[in-house]
């Protein structure tokens, strides 16, 4: 199985879970997040001193699904969140050993 | 028909009281919705704190200093009343009609007290963030019980000032003036807040936490203003004073409108945004650039000096920010500062007040008030440290001072 | 004697302008309360730049439109008076007593001033989250210089409407109803806010951000109301003016409780839970219902006046919600439109005011205000686009047209 | 000149019923400051609708219990007067001067009412968190169409303990006492929040969610108890009532002032930290405290009051929490119930009032409304279960019982 | 080592960290999260407008331990946080190459 | 690739930036959070009660690097974050499968 990163602004949200959604994935955890990289952070004006805010609001998405979906997922949610301007984010992807659902003590693939 | 007179004048000054008193809560809201969310529950305490020590520190003496009948020397340093202490100024008897008051004693003390606390609120918007409570309150007791009520003798209790020839009906330099130079005093005894200006240079925006709640604050300072200047005629009982009092409450409105206007032009020119902060200081700033003479003008003229006080309070406090790199968390010594000073010096246009001693004014309340207020807190810190610690501020006052936070739920 | 009926009578004035002119601070935190967070300070911008807008405009203009003494045609188009301009309406020597005044004209700018604030500040609630800054400014020099003296005139300033029997006490129809129907208006030609309405026509609920700061609103609002109302009657100083004035401050009082109960009932049997933000409109219902004839009803009938309006009130913004589609933040057009319509017809119940004139009254305001803000609205998005983007609306208005958040430290 | 006696009279009780009116929303926004975030909406519910209920049941029955002119057993309870239901309770033609009123009787009914949501409103603050919504509304019909009134005819309405000589002038014992012994019934009928109190006993702190909100509320009481206790002089407009109101404001403002130094003091010596939620208990404990003889001390006297109040206010509220295990989370049992003893108490020493007939009104306005209230809620509690379950309590009752979170964006 | 992301119903905060006490782990860093999957989110009302919250609050803990000490974790996590009820949460196990205690440098085992 | 997963305190925060960035890594996500562990919670006073807040705040950073850039981040970011304090934080290290740069498709370390 694979824990799967999302990474993308919050304006998207709702086209990313319809993307999981679209791609079999029924379920996701969701964090409130702030990020920086290529994008830099908007320039704000307070009391006539501007100043930068140096992090970008992003949103988190956790996603645990099966080696055999990763991909199709990954397709889905680029065609959710993306707008090819920078600042779109970024999926990591990682090796995720087990997962329990803690109401059933069900594991593995079962459990997601 | 004296009677009743003295009782609706009566009715008057404590209603404008009240309204005066309610200034309080506007202060209270403003600072703190313009300072850091760490920092929030110290400046509540500071203004609850700080109007209830003006309060008892006027009726101990203040009051009796500022209106002594009687001088030391030269109309400069006021003489001691009869009854100092913890009572009311004038032995009960003495208070009524056959003493030849036009309303009752304890109105004109409850209108006068709400006016040191003005004054003293000026101060704990300029040195939020960093200033410890404890000297905070004890540069309260100090600055309300004798500071201000002996430069306020000067100009209202018969001193020098005011039979000298300076105008300043409801205080432009008495009370904005005199808190701010008290603030930039302290401002400058403490500098700024830890992370305000880099090392370069550089000057970082701090922004306020809470927008709502400071235009809240600006809302009941406007509406409070109506007592503050309206009240300052004294009288209403006769057509005349009725009148006055009336182009008076229409005048503060109007020109707290220009200032609004004012700055958010202002704004909207200078960074293509109309910045809210602004348009709340441009609100104060058309209130404190009328109150020296809300009476004289007509509401066009009112709209215009309130105009001006909003471009200025702009242009003040991006000065003091960026070139002096004096920190004021709420732009309190721009408002009521440079505005006070205006306010004071646009008198002679609209009456035929003269420049000389309105200027003269402006030197001797905000000189000797700054002066006064930094050897009070120089000698206040060699006792107790004034300045939050490096690791107090990173934590917040509300923390280390308070132990309550303003909005533990919100993270 | 008869002087210190003038006292009184101007002091009364302007106790009571002044609690109209908190009303723009309830309105302000009522909006803040209801909109998004990301646009809280654009709303706040949006109220003290309209308030301070309509007071200069009605001095410039608008008192002189509505009170001209004069007429160009039938009590329809008011004539212009003698002192257009930016000065308190009439020379300073013809304010007094012996011009037959009852009180002073300035206090009576005053209280009028704040009235055309209202109405504005009712348009700025419905228009929340996607109208820009700048037109609304713009349109607000229009409303108040002009569109709302026109209408007034016809009711208060001699015209058509008072000459043929219409009766509105303190302005359900002259004031709330015309504010509503330039919401309408605008919101007609804005559009609902992004996100309100799916594809599908399903609508989202946008919760307001900050519930006791709407509340506050409420309060606040409901507190000036009894400057609104009860000012209304002019005169306090002889006997049955008091009387009159007292039982509308009661009967303003008891409405209000009375939309209170009303909405929370509707909401516990409509939804079994009570919805705050239903009270809050509740009370707002019934201090409208009550406004177009305040002193006629019994302390009992205002409740129950002011309960119909609570009820009206629910159903109303489910109606224009759901089924007109017309996307309206605060419910202001229903609470100020919808009841103030019904608040203008129920005078003839409880006094002998013509129903055929009060209906008259209705058209007559409701049309000319909704087709001459509809005209001018058109007109301006010809220069300036009135909308918000699509970007501008989901980075919030704060953020695009403010530059500063409202929150900024709570995320 | 009677009538203009009477007009300023009127003028005056309504002034003094609008500002008292204020001290509802300073309610709402302390208790909305006070409690956790996820019970803020209904607490702002809650004041609203007990506000509102009281206004209707004061109509309804209240006023005419209150004040019957006659008594059905010996000044215990009250007759029923001429015109119990909905509407003024005399008939129009009787209310005026040549029924020897000094004042009109709607401003009297106007000022009466909003003392009785006072009392209702100390309720709503100690039950927050965890009684439902339903049996609180019923609960607040009982009491302010009931048992305040009775209790209220008491000492107010020509009751036994007039006649017999308890002296409170503005009711520390008839509005604050009785409000909290009924917020005390309802709390030992309820238990505490979950969560309060350990297994092990042991105390959880359960911070405030918002304190400027909390703060502004302390401001808006201490504003409108100007109203509360300046109102209950009832004439002004003779030299000798015109003083003593002006007396009262002072005192107030002395009394207040004094109770927040000394709460923060009292704080500062026992934990280190100048506690802001102690300083609003420490001014309302001041306002409570001269509450039942304001007019009497000298201004230095009500300084003294109020700070005594302000330190048996700080260990009132621990005592309840740690030591009694009561749960109050805005500590009104204390500010109210405990300082309105003392305040009643404390009038023998300014006055000539007679220490065993303060302390019979103190046990039978106590005794009486406790054991009254009790008994209500344990009906009521038959039908309704007044306590919200475990579920409920730890979803908030913003959610189960309101619908409407109070900061949904806040998380 | 493995790196534990606890995922569970807000109110059983407290039992949790209990659990890995108990458990002999004494630390662990907490997030707030909302999620969804099987439970949909409550029905609320708002002005009259009826709507779907379509997540549900959720905390989620990080916790780091030994590869031994993971069974009888999740044995206690899930006694701690289960109701039986949809919504009680998940646990992801992934594989932890290291960890490094950033004030003595300690790494490994050591440094949780 | 590795995900350095780095809990410091909310001070830090423009330290460790600063420190990514002279370590070459441009980009970060960035959580708040709160723990627990040798570091127990400061004690503060309500209304008199006294109370332990039994979590401190921390900040949580997501940092996707190469591998060979890890041990020089951890240098920086201890030399950053540290104060020789309890409670300084921890850095954890897991293994990163794969990284998506969701605007243009790009994978493994390009997509950093
Ligand atoms: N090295 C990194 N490690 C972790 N997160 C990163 C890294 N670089 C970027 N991010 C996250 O991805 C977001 C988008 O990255 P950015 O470089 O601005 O745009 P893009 O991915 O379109 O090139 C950032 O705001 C940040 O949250
Ligand atoms: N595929 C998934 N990936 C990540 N998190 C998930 C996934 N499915 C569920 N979750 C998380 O677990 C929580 C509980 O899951 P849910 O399916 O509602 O109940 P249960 O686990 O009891 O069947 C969700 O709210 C969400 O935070
Ligand atoms: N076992 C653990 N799993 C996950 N996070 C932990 C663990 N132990 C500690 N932490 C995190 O590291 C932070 C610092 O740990 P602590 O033990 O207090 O200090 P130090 O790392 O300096 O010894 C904690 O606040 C918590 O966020």
């Amino acid at each position: 199985m694979k824990l799967l990163t999302l990474i993308v602004k919050p304006s998207k949200t709702e086209l990313v879970k319809e993307a999981l959604h679209s791609s079999g994935i029924g379920g996701a955890t969701i964090i409130e997040a702030s990020g920086y990289g290529s994008q830099k952070g908007q320039s704000e004006t307070y009391r006539g001193t501007e100043y930068r805010a140096d992090t970008n609001p992003k949103v988190m998405f956790q996603v645990a699904c099966d080696d055999g979906d990763t991909s199709s997922i990954i397709e889905a949610v680029r065609n959710a969140a993306g707008t090819g301007k920078i600042g779109d984010g970024k999926i990591f992807i990682t090796e995720l050993t087990d997962v329990v659902r803690i109401r059933t003590g069900e594991t593995g693939s079962k459990a997601i | 028909m004296d009677e009743i007179k003295f009782a609706v004048d009566t009715f008057y000054a404590i209603m404008a009281g009240a309204l005066v008193m309610w200034m309080a809560a506007g202060f209270t809201m403003l600072e703190a919705g313009l300072v850091q969310k760490k920092d929030v529950s110290e400046i509540v305490t500071k203004n609850l704190g700080l109007y209830s020590i003006a309060c008892i520190m006027y009726l101990a003496c203040g009051f009796i200093l500022m209106y002594p009948g009687s001088s030391l020397i030269d109309g400069v340093i006021p003489g001691i009343g009869s009854s100092w202490g913890l009572s009311t100024a004038l032995p009960i008897e003495e208070i009524g009609m056959e003493y030849g008051m036009d309303y009752s004693q304890q109105a004109d003390f409850f209108f006068q007290v709400v006016f040191v606390a003005t004054a003293m609120s000026i101060v704990s918007g300029a040195v939020a963030g960093r200033m410890k409570l404890l000297p905070f309150f004890l540069f309260a007791v100090i600055l309300t019980g004798f500071i201000y009520p002996i430069q306020g003798y000067w100009n209202w209790g018969g001193g020098f000032l005011s039979s000298g020839g300076y105008s300043d009906y409801a205080g432009s330099g008495t009370v904005h003036l005199c808190g701010a130079a008290a603030a930039l005093a302290l401002v400058t005894a403490l500098g700024p807040r830890n992370g305000k200006y880099g090392m370069d240079g550089s000057v970082n925006a701090m922004p306020g936490s809470n927008i709502p709640i400071a235009a809240l604050g600006a809302w009941i300072l406007w509406l409070g203003w109506f007592g503050f200047n309206g009240g300052s005629e004294l009288i209403i009982s006769d057509e005349a004073s009725a009148i006055a009092v009336s182009q008076v409450f229409m005048n503060t409105n109007m020109a707290a409108a220009g200032g609004v206007v004012a700055a958010l032009l202002t704004s909207l020119f200078a960074t293509g945004k109309m910045d809210v902060t602004m348009a709340i200081n441009g609100a104060i700033a058309g209130l404190v650039a009328i109150t020296a003479g809300p009476s004289a003008p007509s509401g066009g003229e009112a709209v215009i000096i309130g105009a001006i006080g909003g471009v200025i309070v702009y242009f003040s406090i991006l000065f003091f920010e960026k070139r002096l790199k004096i920190d004021d968390p709420v732009g309190a010594i721009s408002a009521h500062g440079i505005v006070g000073i205006y306010g004071v010096m646009v008198v002679p246009f609209t009456s035929d007040a003269s420049f000389l001693w309105q200027l003269y004014g402006v030197v001797a309340i905000a000189g000797f008030t700054y002066v006064a207020s930094l050897i009070v807190i120089y000698v206040i810190n060699m006792f107790i440290s004034i300045r939050a610690t490096d690791e107090e501020q990173a934590a917040g006052l509300d923390s280390t001072e308070i132990g309550v936070e303003a909005y533990p739920e919100f993270d």
